[in-house]
């Protein structure tokens, strides 16, 4: 009795520590088919694939409920080796090569072929040579079935990127018990000619047998290669479609789902702004993972401009581009004036203020107490809570003022903590996240950046975090940019919501807007989405 | 535009200029100071080939931590300690000769072993940071050594022959005679070549040596060095045991360091047995950086150019500083001078080409990924 | 119970633990084996008026993040530039050790920025590199003893030898100068150096107070979290120069106390591995290499000396051999490895 | 599995059997060669003529080993041989004795007493105390 699919998931859910990232979902797999894959961040796409991979993180947080059968078997792994071993294969996003070495040692990375030794008899099989006859032929056959035209023996760091990409599925390919291929956002790095040939690839693996799971954003490349399509949301299957039953419009309504006609939390107050405070020209920013490739913007003085976009499109990188943080290039002119690119000082002394995405990594320092980390930015670009003595000559830190001042911002947005001179690392995230705001509004800035306010805390300190920041916003008239994945968020909050595309701005819509056009916006279709704006 | 210029490949001349500057430094030193130091051609060869069949074998066990990416291992002055025990025991035993020579080596393979083992485990945590934890180690190890040789020998260990211990009765002194094997196995059949001593087995046995690293680079194991060398993370992905690997690297060092340090020794022909194997790991090191290696890339002919070019310089600057300035202590002190600056520059070189070569690579992408949308757009557009 | 037990160890470190109790068992026993307790504590005093300054200089390097100071060697230059300059001008007493001083500064200084700017080019190695730099330092600094024209009979080979003398005694300069100073005795065998204990003092202030500065602040944040630093718009890399030129005056200054405590200046190769004693002392008193507060300097200073101290003359009477050196090495040496292995924040 | 730990262990013994074996070939032993009186057994040698002796091929010294007198030959491994040219008046008379000789790892330092091999008796050598 032989099953008809390859991978049966059945009612798979996960969570983790209690926060429930996967419910009951059903997934059916045949051998050759090509599954798209599509959801917003945050819906589970990512813990899915781990699931599927064998990922030793879901192992280690206590595993998963439900049955998963692969080729006939019920498995459970333990580690990304088990899954190779049962013939599941995985292309990342990011590379996962050695960029030294030639497409031929990447492809047979640890399943060199070797000739037998009588040393490996003492030793270890370890110690057989390599057949490198053997190794350049196996490549070449791997090469050859995604028939593209890939050197073997090109070294990867000399390789244009979708090279690399071929190298990386030549090398799952290679092995010859793969039998599913997850393949995450494989497209994402490429540009839409070499994105081309990956489809084709893809097309190819799947009329040798090989069932393809695919993760894209680019809706018209899930709609091209596709056998069907499964939208996940919040953890769960939206809808499983077919790439001939439906449109880029029907995908996005199930991504981001409906509004529910009461539109509660949307921000309806309609403000008008006409002073121009900040123009960003043609901005670039080298961000890895979140680059800005070219983007025009105006911000109006005293709004709330939200940016949203998917991960990756390069919507974090526009905040840390301007503030200096990753290398920039562009102009940008704020009040008339044009900004030092990549000089943080300078741009915090001219008014803007930045509360970085990285709250642990950038945005404190975890083993300083409150107060330090609350007035140090205002202490050394202002030189504020300063006692001089000698004029000026030795600069003393006002401890008093300090911790003065920190209390009262510890009251101000009501941070829990037991004094200022706890340390950061001590706090919840939340309150972390107020302490970052109050080291942001110490420097009083005319224009503030806001990146992920809300990332990793809970629903309480949201909606504070994000009524801290509207307060703010009413009555010291700061301009403030809010970058945010969470789309409700944004338009809960903003006057203005900018869509983050492929690291351009996809479009500009109103909060009132429906999600649908957002959730188009997000998936690069720039062309409907203006024409939705213009109706 | 200023960014256009790191798109430019670096002029290959430059380039080269740059990554062999201390090889280069160093031709030009010999150049001046030979012909300055009066020694005749026929002794500098007599004794530039001496320091290559003494010194190449030592060196040679740098190799293969380099290639697991583990960069420098002054951890070999470990391997010198238990070829220095194995000496001190055949002394003891007046094994001589040849077989004295193997039997030391047979001896110090296991205590090379455990050592190796040992370093492997503390270099495993001290990621990031080998090479001083390696050197390190090495002073720390040195302290146990002590107790082992100074206090142990002739107190736990047995030592009958009383002439290497100290008069108190037991520790071994501070330099002991290799006269059972002195050169035995550099004479077992020496060549002379117009005036030129060849000793022809020692010289096999570093060709030996050498095959052994070649047939090593082609196996599995030394493929998943080069791997775990290059990309840790990527390695381990691949199912690598990157901690394993990194330890048989290790071993394999010192294990070699230990049969390197009985060559050095046979042919120097004495022992401080407190201060031989100190310096080992120093000299080592620099002169296989002369020889044009770096921190990350390493071949056998760094080795020979290295140990030629360094000590030449070595053999040359004591003669050159006299005639020069009239004083032969100069000399002393520029060698050692020589040898510290050696490593300081070249692993702060490298660790700044390092930083400027990742910079310019970033760049070079960022351009490529623009011109490559403009690209796409002008079609767009034109389309 | 056992929990909180694995607590107060892991807290404390177990190195630290075992060394301190090993220096209690040195005390306890000392005076069974013939040992004098009262001159073993002179001695400790002593020693950590004379060291304990070197142990300070590492200080601000590892506030701000650019490890331990294995480039000591560098300060302790400087400060035997300033000693051998100031004997050349055969200036005598407490004036010719403050012009010792002023001169160290000078060259402290210079070396020290020209040290951090490689620091900063070599991110990520500088702790190997910075060792290289020390030895290559004191081999250079070797030729040059034997090449600078100095003159003072005190000071060069008597007869037929070329520069300097290897030790040169500051006897009839400033021997002595700090440690006399308002010095008292306590019963028969006990000195105390009060000048050199308060120069350490005053320097211990001064490094505390510097870093209640903004500058100070800045450069605690930079070693904090560089990030964090840099998106507050301080340039971390002159902060960390800062902080190399603040330690190489420092490691300067405690040359200088060591040589009219010891009352020698040592050439040649006699500072060629100062870092490391140093370094242990620091890290024994519970510092590691990255993060470090007053009372491990104080604390791993005595407790270091207090181990050199006790060793030798316990352990040597105790089993009649003198194995002092060789559990020197081990200690300090082992403590350094030990710190190096463990775990720490990864940064780029 | 298994057939690996065999080989493994049948080469940590064949290098072991080396070791030993290389202990033998290599030791070195000192040997006194003592032209003097000696009593062995009630029975009493003495030394008369003067001999030059050579071991394993090699002269032990320069001229020849009168009675009364003492020299040192350096030997490596078990077996060894041992001639002795009998010398009077400065010329070599032509009588020659060879005798082969064993020597175990524990004899780091012997007595060949020469009168007693020159009578024939083979209990000429003896441990030095």
């Amino acid at each position: 009795m032989k099953d008809k699919f390859l991978l049966r998931m059945e009612n798979v859910s996960k969570d983790f520590y209690g926060n429930t990232v996967l419910k009951n979902v059903n997934l059916n797999v045949k051998p050759g088919e090509i599954v798209g894959l599509v959801g917003e961040n945050g819906a589970g796409k990512s813990t899915l694939m781990k699931i599927i991979f064998g990922s030793s993180e879901i192992y280690e947080t206590g595993g998963y409920n439900g049955k998963i059968i692969f080729a006939g078997e019920e498995v459970n792994f333990r580690s990304s080796f088990d899954a190779l071993q049962a013939g599941i294969g995985m292309v990342h996003q990011e590379f996962v090569l050695i960029p030294g070495y030639s497409a031929t040692e990447n492809i047979l990375l640890n399943t060199e072929p070797t000739r037998p030794n009588i040393l490996a008899e003492v030793f270890d099989e370890r110690v057989n040579t390599l057949d490198w006859p053997e190794m350049k032929k196996r490549a070449k056959e791997a090469i050859g079935l995604l028939e593209v035209d890939l050197d073997p023996d090109m070294l990867v760091k000399e390789m244009p990127v979708g090279h690399r990409q071929f190298t990386e599925i030549a090398r799952e390919i290679n092995r010859e018990s793969t039998k599913l291929l997850i393949m995450d956002e494989p497209t994402a790095v490429l540009t839409e000619s070499e994105a081309d040939v990956v489809l084709k690839v893809i097309k190819k693996i799947a009329s040798m047998g090989i069932a393809v799971i695919f993760i894209s954003h680019r809706l018209k490349e899930i709609l091209t290669v596709c056998d069907y399509i499964v939208v996940l949301r919040d953890g769960e299957i939206q809808k499983e479609l077919r790439p001939a039953e439906t449109n880029e419009r029907e995908i996005a309504e199930y991504m981001v789902g409906k509004d529910l006609g009461e539109k509660s939390g949307v921000n309806r107050e309609k403000r008008e702004f006409n002073e121009t405070i900040l123009k960003i020209e043609n901005l670039w920013v080298d961000m890895p993972g979140e680059q800005v490739n070219g983007i025009s913007l105006e911000v109006k003085k005293g709004e709330i401009l939200g940016i949203g976009g998917l991960t990756g499109q390069g919507k974090l990188g526009i905040a840390n581009g301007i503030m200096g943080l990753y290398p920039a290039e562009g102009r940008v002119i704020f009040k008339g004036e044009e900004l030092p690119l990549n000089n943080t000082r300078e741009i915090l002394n001219r008014g803007l203020a930045f509360v970085s995405e990285d709250r642990r990594g950038i945005g404190l320092l975890l083993d300083q107490p409150l107060n330090w980390n609350i007035a140090f930015t205002a202490m050394q670009v202002k030189g504020e809570y300063l006692k001089n003595y000698l004029g000026g000559l030795i600069k003393w830190r006002d401890d008093e003022a300090i911790s003065q001042l920190a209390r009262e911002y510890i009251e101000r947005l009501n941070i829990k903590c037991f004094s200022e001179r706890q340390y950061a690392r001590e706090l919840s995230g939340g309150n972390q996240q107020k302490v970052c705001l109050a080291k942001a509004f110490a420097l009083n800035p005319e224009v503030l950046f806001v990146s992920e306010p809300t990332r990793g805390i809970d629903i309480g300190a949201k909606k504070l975090v994000l009524d801290t920041l509207r307060l703010y916003n009413r009555e010291y008239g700061t301009t403030i940019i809010i970058t945010s994945s969470e789309l409700e968020e944004l338009r809960t909050i903003s006057d203005r919501i900018a869509i983050i595309n492929e690291g351009k701005i996809a479009g500009i819509l109103p909060p009132t807007a429906d999600r649908v056009e957002f959730g188009l916006l997000m998936l690069g279709k720039m062309e409907t989405g203006e024409g939705v704006l213009n109706e | 535009m200023k960014n256009q210029d790191s798109l430019k490949t670096v002029n290959p001349v430059k380039q080269f200029f740059i990554n062999y500057a201390v090889p280069i430094l160093f031709i030009i030193m010999i150049v001046f100071a030979a012909p300055m130091s009066g020694l005749s051609p026929v002794f500098l060869i007599n004794e530039v080939m001496t320091r290559l069949t003494r010194n190449s074998f030592l060196i040679l066990s740098l190799l293969i931590p380099v290639l697991a990416g583990m960069g420098m291992n002054f951890g070999i002055v470990m391997g010198a300690m238990a070829g220095q025990i194995g000496l001190i025991l055949i002394t003891d035993w007046q094994i001589v000769g040849v077989p004295g020579i193997l039997l030391a080596m047979l001896i110090s393979t296991p205590i090379a072993i455990v050592f190796g083992y040992f370093t492997g485990i503390v270099l495993n945590k001290a990621r990031g940071r080998e090479m001083v934890t390696g050197m390190m180690l090495g002073y720390f190890m040195n302290g146990i050594y002590q107790l082992l040789v100074l206090y142990g020998m002739g107190k736990i260990i047995p030592i009958r022959d009383k002439s290497i211990l100290l008069s108190r009765g037991y520790g071994i002194r501070n330099a002991i005679s290799l006269d059972g094997i002195r050169q035995s196995l550099d004479n077992v059949i020496k060549l002379d070549i117009m005036g030129i001593q060849i000793p022809l087995v020692t010289l096999a046995v570093i060709a030996l040596n050498c095959l052994f690293i070649i047939w090593f680079r082609k196996t599995k194991l030394g493929q998943d060095m080069r791997t775990v060398g290059q990309d840790m993370e990527v390695a381990r992905m691949a199912g690598i045991d990157v901690e394993k690997t990194r330890i048989i690297s290790i071993i394999i060092s010192t294990v070699l360091a230990a049969y390197g340090m009985i060559i050095y020794l046979q042919n120097i022909g004495t022992i401080n047995t407190y201060n031989s194997h100190e310096q080992i790991g120093f000299f080592a090191v620099a002169a296989l950086l002369v020889g044009g290696a770096s921190v990350s890339r390493a071949s056998i002919l760094n080795v020979f150019i290295g140990v030629v070019l360094f000590h030449t310089v070595f053999i040359v600057s004591p003669r050159a500083g006299k005639e020069l300035i009239g004083s032969a202590q100069l000399g002393e002190y520029f060698r050692v001078f020589i040898t510290y600056g050696v490593i300081a520059f070249s692993l702060a070189l490298y660790a700044w080409r390092n930083r400027i070569e990742a910079e310019n690579e970033r760049k070079k992408a960022m351009m490529l990924r623009r011109a490559s949308l403009q690209n796409e757009a002008e079609e767009g557009g034109n389309l | 119970m056992n929990e909180r037990l694995k607590g107060i160890i892991e807290n404390i470190g177990l190195p630290r633990l075992l060394i301190a109790s090993f220096l209690l068992l040195l005390f306890i026993i000392a005076p069974f084996v013939g040992v004098r307790v009262d001159t073993s504590i002179n001695d400790v005093i002593a020693r950590f008026a004379m060291n304990g300054i070197l142990v300070l200089s590492l200080f601000p390097m590892i506030k701000s993040g650019c490890g331990l100071n294995f480039g000591l060697q560098l300060g302790v230059i400087a400060g035997l530039l300033g000693a051998v300059i100031s004997l050349e001008m055969k200036v005598t007493g407490f004036a010719g050790f403050v012009l010792a001083i002023i001169i160290s500064i000078v060259f402290a200084i210079i070396f020290g920025y020209l040290y951090g700017l490689l620091l900063n080019k070599v991110k990520g190695e500088e702790m190997v590199v910075a060792t290289y730099v020390g030895f290559s330092a004191v081999s250079f600094m070797s030729i040059m003893w034997l090449l600078l024209p100095f003159k003072n009979p005190d000071m060069i080979w008597a007869y037929g030898g070329e520069g300097l003398r290897t030790t040169i005694s500051t006897e009839g300069y400033w021997h002595h100068i700090l440690n006399d100073f308002l010095s008292f005795q306590i019963g028969s065998h006990i000195t105390i150096p009060t000048g050199a204990l308060l120069f350490f003092a005053l320097l211990c202030l001064i490094v505390w107070a510097f870093f209640r500065t903004k500058a100070g602040t800045a450069m605690e944040a930079v070693g904090s979290n560089p990030d964090y630093a840099r998106s507050c718009g301080i340039d971390v890399d002159r902060v960390r120069i800062q902080s190399v030129i603040f330690s190489t005056i420092i490691a300067a200054l405690g040359i200088l106390v060591y040589q009219q405590s010891f009352g020698f200046i040592q050439l040649y190769n006699a500072p060629l591995m100062m870092a490391f004693p140093a370094i242990a002392a620091i890290l024994l008193g519970g510092a590691s290499v990255t993060k470090v507060k007053m009372w491990n300097v104080l604390l791993g200073a005595l407790l270091f000396q207090g181990i050199l101290t006790m060793t030798p003359s316990v352990i040597n009477n105790l089993i009649k051999s003198d194995m002092s050196e060789t559990i020197r090495i081990i200690i300090s040496n082992g403590m350094i490895v030990y710190a190096l292995t463990r775990r720490m924040k990864v940064r780029s | 599995m298994k057939k690996k730990l065999i080989i493994r262990t049948s080469l940590i013994v064949l290098l072991i059997i080396l070791g030993i074996i290389l202990f033998v070939i290599g030791k070195q032993h000192k040997v006194l060669l003592d032209n003097r009186d000696l009593t062995i057994d009630g029975v009493t040698y003495t030394a008369e003529a003067a001999y030059e002796i050579w071991v394993d091929g090699e002269k032990v010294g320069r001229t020849a080993l009168n009675p009364g007198r003492r020299n040192v030959a350096y030997v490596v491994g078990p077996s060894h041989e041992i001639e002795l040219r009998e010398v009077k008046n400065g010329k070599p008379t032509g009588d020659s004795i060879v005798k082969k000789f064993r020597l175990s790892v524990k004899q780091s330092e012997v007595i060949i007493n020469i009168p007693a091999l020159a009578a024939g008796s083979d209990s000429f050598l003896y441990e030095a105390d």
